[in-house]
């Protein structure tokens, strides 16, 4: 038999669920210090998604996504990039969009149907959220050929789901950056559903990651519950772009605790079982547990901690609620760089109604 | 639910696009249901509960997460003899599927002179005013509009509903089914579950009057009835159409009724540009110069996207502005 | 060849494309071109013939055989602070690209409050009468004129295209530029290569007249200039216009002829029922009627596919359509 | 290293360019006397396509998309296949579209810009030319997919080119046939260019053929120019679709002889060296002279059925030169099964003006 090509896909774990490692830790993160901000990051974010679920339900945000089990995955990418580079979210990397400053408050206010919250004032670059699946993959690629073409040592980094994964954008994405060689870092965060339907049905294939060899990309397949493994595919992938060697699709593999979003309820579709065993291997548990051993956590440490997020997001969410809503004419006033008359006529009717029924209000 | 479809209670348009397509998959063994989410879940709007239950998965299939795929997997089943219905779950997820309803749904029949055909359709969540994350709010028909070969079918009652999308599955081409999801629930009515399709390519005029001819559809023709009743209060008797079947247009329903009135004003919640009241305003000044007595009206949303939440209501064709419209018509004499 | 374009020889359309392009890319070192057979082949109509070889291979680059593909990168190129020129083949292969231009070209800025944006053109040869296979004879631009936040410009003279193509790669937002193929080659002009743009929202009188106001656009004002003359012949004055920019439309310009002259044909070749001339219609509808003295009429291609070449110039509105109409005009005084 | 998966792509070649097998021959194929007939088609296909670009050449024709160095590829895939099978084509698989029946008439009245020329009288649920590259794939999974769910034994099969495996339905093809375990078989005709782009610039995978494992489907990579190898790849694919195993990729590795269409000039991208390099490993060659050394094909036989072959295509061309152009009403008769008034009226017109047109030319 004559061989014409060969392939092989590296998985990466290296804190098993029950904190304790499994392999020899990478050496960039061998040391415990290096990961308790992290891991104090990823408490953080939980306390903001548990907060925005209460938020929604109270009927104070609209539709939410949350990001309930893939703390690891989000903080690990978001750590792993520098100011320069830039992110494509989907629209729950919550985790890598604090990392990368992204305020709380804009979340909150994307949420709560409100354009600014896309309005970062941290990484002026970064994409917004992006409903459209996948497609910030494909925009990502665009922003890495533009990198290399302008010759700056920066990167993207897209994020996508194992239902994203499907899409023919993520496809695009893996096949232009492999043609041309781009600093492209693909992140399929596989969490086990699309809404509801499961990574089975997605597709034949075996693993995700091995959807980069159809572009010639470097592939790995990482436990995303576990912050080393993450930290270290990323490490790996962004160093291959940054030296030029192209672009990479990373399959990380983590569980989505929650419905699909607050509009969603995924007991219709999936067993509680499943959900049980999930909680066993989520990011949380593991790194706490590692850190405690390395006597760098301990309960009251945690305790405090957990208050000081609370007091923080609070701030957060005041801000959001006390931000007024935009004029009427801001509907019209972010269209075009230069409006055109018909426009501006009707951005004018529109003033003049809704003071009309301003005034009819009151009287 | 399916097993409910035979039931006498009243139901909503969401449950009328559900007793249809029970009715039809018994009926027809070539007719299935495919999309995202749409097998064991239901359908984010529960437009397939319990189809799946009844029908099993070999006849509601949900697809991997990728619009250019239900499309092309639903225009390869249907030109080789299936009646696939396909969900896109948002209207703002449409746009992949261009292409295959473009080139190949819309074509198939007229590119192998008949041989090959392509009866499918496509239904769609349709249209803003639920407070929904972006892209599911839009009011894109006008993509389809200018593209022969197909049918825009825009229902705004249970009973429509029902009635034209059995009409769509059963019409030998390729149909876009867009549904007004803000008045999915809005109210019930009886809808018999007889079986009886509608036919596709006709306007309901849906109160009759002598001033001015409304014309709409999907969840506008809620306001634009409301502004009837709000006019009537002053005396103005609105005649109101539901456009239901915006291509092939039944122009004559709408001539007819202005040649009455003198009167038009065409009320829709895309924006106003190339929005496809613009194509019944043309007709208007083609074809009924002579009856009008004052200029045709368009109340529409504005030349922008729709805004998030927040601000989406003001964006919406509104009551007063329909009213205020129709006081502008009804100056000229 | 981008070395010839300060020669001041007459061109033709398509040379004043390739003379617009080298022209901003010498000015400006964030304008690329991207797109299938761009490179080293100079496109399949030589829109880029030398481009290639004057500023290479990193500005003019070839893209993997997906519109999707194209779409994508330069939504994520123009975003991130380049200024790319994309070209679609034809006008058939541009549905792909509807997504990106529809969810993330025309949004960008809107979405992020202005925080990023989206200053691309995507060029696409348009419209049928070359006897092209299938999918190269498309006149599809209404697309796009109902989407917020994009510019459809579709030029028709080699000056207009190099005006008009410079103001595009200028423009903040993105472009959707229609080149009428079928006149790529029809006549030359003097384009001097100065660099100077046309404005973006304004349509052209081309020919003054009292009678009649012609309206079109692309490769359509060949047959209506021409219309125009035999009319002259019968003592009809015709003022033809080509609209040039279709969205934003500068109507204001077609208003003040139709003032003056009270009536109005509208040519183009894309299907009739809600093709863009229904928006230019409805507007005469809506701000001309005391004006009109004769119904609009629209001269366009039928509610059918263009077929393969053997019959599309019986599909092609023609200049005998066009006086046709012109003279049911005249017969209302 | 933990491994999440391993791929191996095999590649078969069982004649050399010089007509001597380079491996046992599959049993299926050992017979030389198989061969016969279809290398006889490959010349029928060549004589064909050659009189088509002079037909076009002399303006008898519309734009022509050559066949020509693809012979053994095209005829070994349609001989592969069932008459009850599905064929999806793009537009230059004349070898695969005679052996089902397609006439060439209907090639040339295609060509010749009449839409009868998708109306085969043969395979009546072949898919049409497909000028949207690689659009075909993706109808040809949903037709596999109602071969499925109807469980009827069919396959279906779909060429698209090195350039149309960019494309994202190409993607999506192998995405959902992998979901759905599919009776698939895509056909990667690698014949090196895309037009004037070369297979390298395309992507950065190494094969076309590795694409398949983004979708889970079997992947070959076969010599496009060895009959042998193509037949051998069909039989495989079409067999694992029968039996419920699913979809194929198989890239064959050709090389397009001719300019892109008659419309292109490929003297401008590509060098002269690289075709007259081609021409050494083009079918023909091998495979006559394989049959020539198994005693079953010589000079005179050659010379005998050029000329019938000659005779054949003149009858085709001359049933197309002869084919009336169809009436005004034709572009209104197949776009609805139940046309609506309006375009009723519109039909009338274009009839009524057609025929004073024809009036006044004629006097
Ligand atoms: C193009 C498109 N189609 C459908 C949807 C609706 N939708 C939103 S999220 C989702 C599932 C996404 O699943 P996955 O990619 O696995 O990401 P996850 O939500 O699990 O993070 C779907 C179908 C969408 N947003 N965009
Ligand atoms: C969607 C689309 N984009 C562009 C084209 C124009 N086009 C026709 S053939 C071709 C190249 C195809 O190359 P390949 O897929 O390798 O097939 P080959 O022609 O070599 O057989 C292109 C770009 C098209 N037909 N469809
Ligand atoms: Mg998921
Ligand atoms: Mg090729």
């Amino acid at each position: 038999m004559t061989v014409a090509a060969q392939f092989e896909i590296e998985y990466l774990q290296y804190l098993g669920p029950d904190g304790k490692p499994v392999a020899e830790l990478p050496q960039a993160f061998r040391d415990p210090a290096t990961l308790l901000p992290l891991f104090k990051q990823m408490l953080y974010v939980r306390t903001f998604d548990t907060k925005s679920i209460a938020l929604q339900r109270t009927g104070k945000l609209g539709t939410y996504a949350a990001c309930l089990g893939h703390e690891a995955t989000h903080v690990g990418i978001g750590a792993s990039m520098r100011p320069e580079d830039v992110f494509a979210p989907s629209y729950r990397e919550y985790g890598a969009q604090f990392m990368r400053g992204v305020r709380p408050r804009e979340v909150l206010l994307y949420w709560g149907g409100d354009e600014r919250g896309n309005d970062f004032q941290g990484p002026k670059n970064d994409y917004p959220w992006c409903v459209p699946i996948s497609t910030q993959c494909l925009m990502a690629s665009g922003a890495a050929l533009s990198f290399k073409l302008r010759k700056q040592d920066r990167v993207a980094v897209a994020c996508c789901g194992d239902g994203g994964s499907s899409k023919t954008d993520f496809y695009a994405a893996l096949n232009s950056a492999g043609a041309y060689s781009l600093p492209l870092v693909l992140c399929v965060i596989n969490n086990g559903w699309a809404i509801s339907v499961p990574r089975a049905a997605q597709t034949g294939a075996q693993t995700l990651a091995q959807k980069g060899i159809a572009g010639g990309l470097h592939c790995l397949q990482v436990d995303g519950n576990d912050l080393v493994a993450v930290l270290e595919a990323m490490r790996r992938a962004t160093l291959r772009a940054r030296n030029g060697e192209g672009g990479s699709v990373i399959e990380f593999m983590t569980y989505r605790l929650h419905d699909h979003t607050t509009a969603d309820d995924a007991r219709r579709y999936r067993g509680e079982d499943e959900v049980k065993a999930a909680w066993t291997r989520e990011p949380m548990l593991r790194l706490r547990q590692y850190l405690t051993d390395a006597k760098l956590w301990d309960e009251a440490q945690e305790k405090a901690w957990l208050e000081e997020c609370g007091r923080l997001v609070d701030i957060e969410i005041n801000a959001y609620l006390e931000t007024k809503v935009q004029p009427v004419e801001a509907m019209f006033d972010y269209l075009y760089g230069d409006p055109p008359p018909d426009l501006l006529a009707q951005r004018a009717a529109a003033i003049a109604l809704d003071k009309a029924a301003l005034e009819k209000r009151n009287g | 639910m399916a097993e409910q479809a035979s039931t006498a209670t009243p139901i909503t348009l969401i449950e009328a696009i559900t007793q249809a397509l029970a009715y039809e998959m018994r009926n027809d063994p070539a007719v299935l249901v495919l999309g995202e989410d749409v097998g064991v879940n239901g359908g984010v709007f529960r437009a397939t509960a319990g189809l799946s239950a009844t029908f099993g998965p070999e006849r509601v299939l949900d697809t991997p997460l990728d619009e250019t795929t239900i499309a092309g997997l639903t225009v390869g089943m249907a030109s080789q003899g299936m009646k696939p219905v396909a969900e896109a779950q948002f209207d703002g997820f449409m746009y992949p599927m261009v292409d295959f309803i473009v080139c190949h749904a819309a074509r198939m029949r007229y590119r192998t002179r008949g041989r090959l055909t392509c009866p499918m359709v496509l239904r769609v969540p349709w249209g803003g005013g639920i407070r929904a994350p972006e892209h599911h709010s839009e009011a894109n028909e006008s993509i389809f509009t200018n593209v022969p070969g197909l049918r825009v079918v825009l229902p705004s009652s249970p009973a429509r509903a029902y009635g034209l999308l059995l009409a769509a599955i059963r019409d030998p081409d390729p149909v876009i089914f867009m549904e007004p999801k803000r008045i999915y629930r809005q109210y019930k009515e009886l809808v018999p579950d007889d079986g009886e399709a509608l036919p596709l390519d006709v306007c309901y005029v849906l109160r009759d009057g002598s001033d001015i001819t409304l014309v709409t559809w999907g969840a506008q023709v809620k306001e634009t009835l409301e502004a009837a009743d709000a006019l009537a209060k002053d005396g103005i008797s609105a005649e109101v159409i539901d456009v239901a079947t915006l291509t092939p247009l039944d122009f004559p329903t709408i001539a007819e009724s202005v040649a009455k009135t003198g009167r038009c004003v065409i009320v829709h919640e895309a924006a106003k540009t190339a929005g496809f009241g613009a194509e019944i305003a043309a007709r208007l000044a083609e074809e009924c110069m002579y009856d009008l007595v004052a200029p045709v009206e368009r109340v529409t949303g504005y030349d922008t996207h729709i805004p998030l939440f927040r601000l989406e209501m003001k964006y919406l064709p509104s009551v007063d502005k329909i009213v205020a419209a129709v006081k502008r018509a009804m100056a000229h004499a």
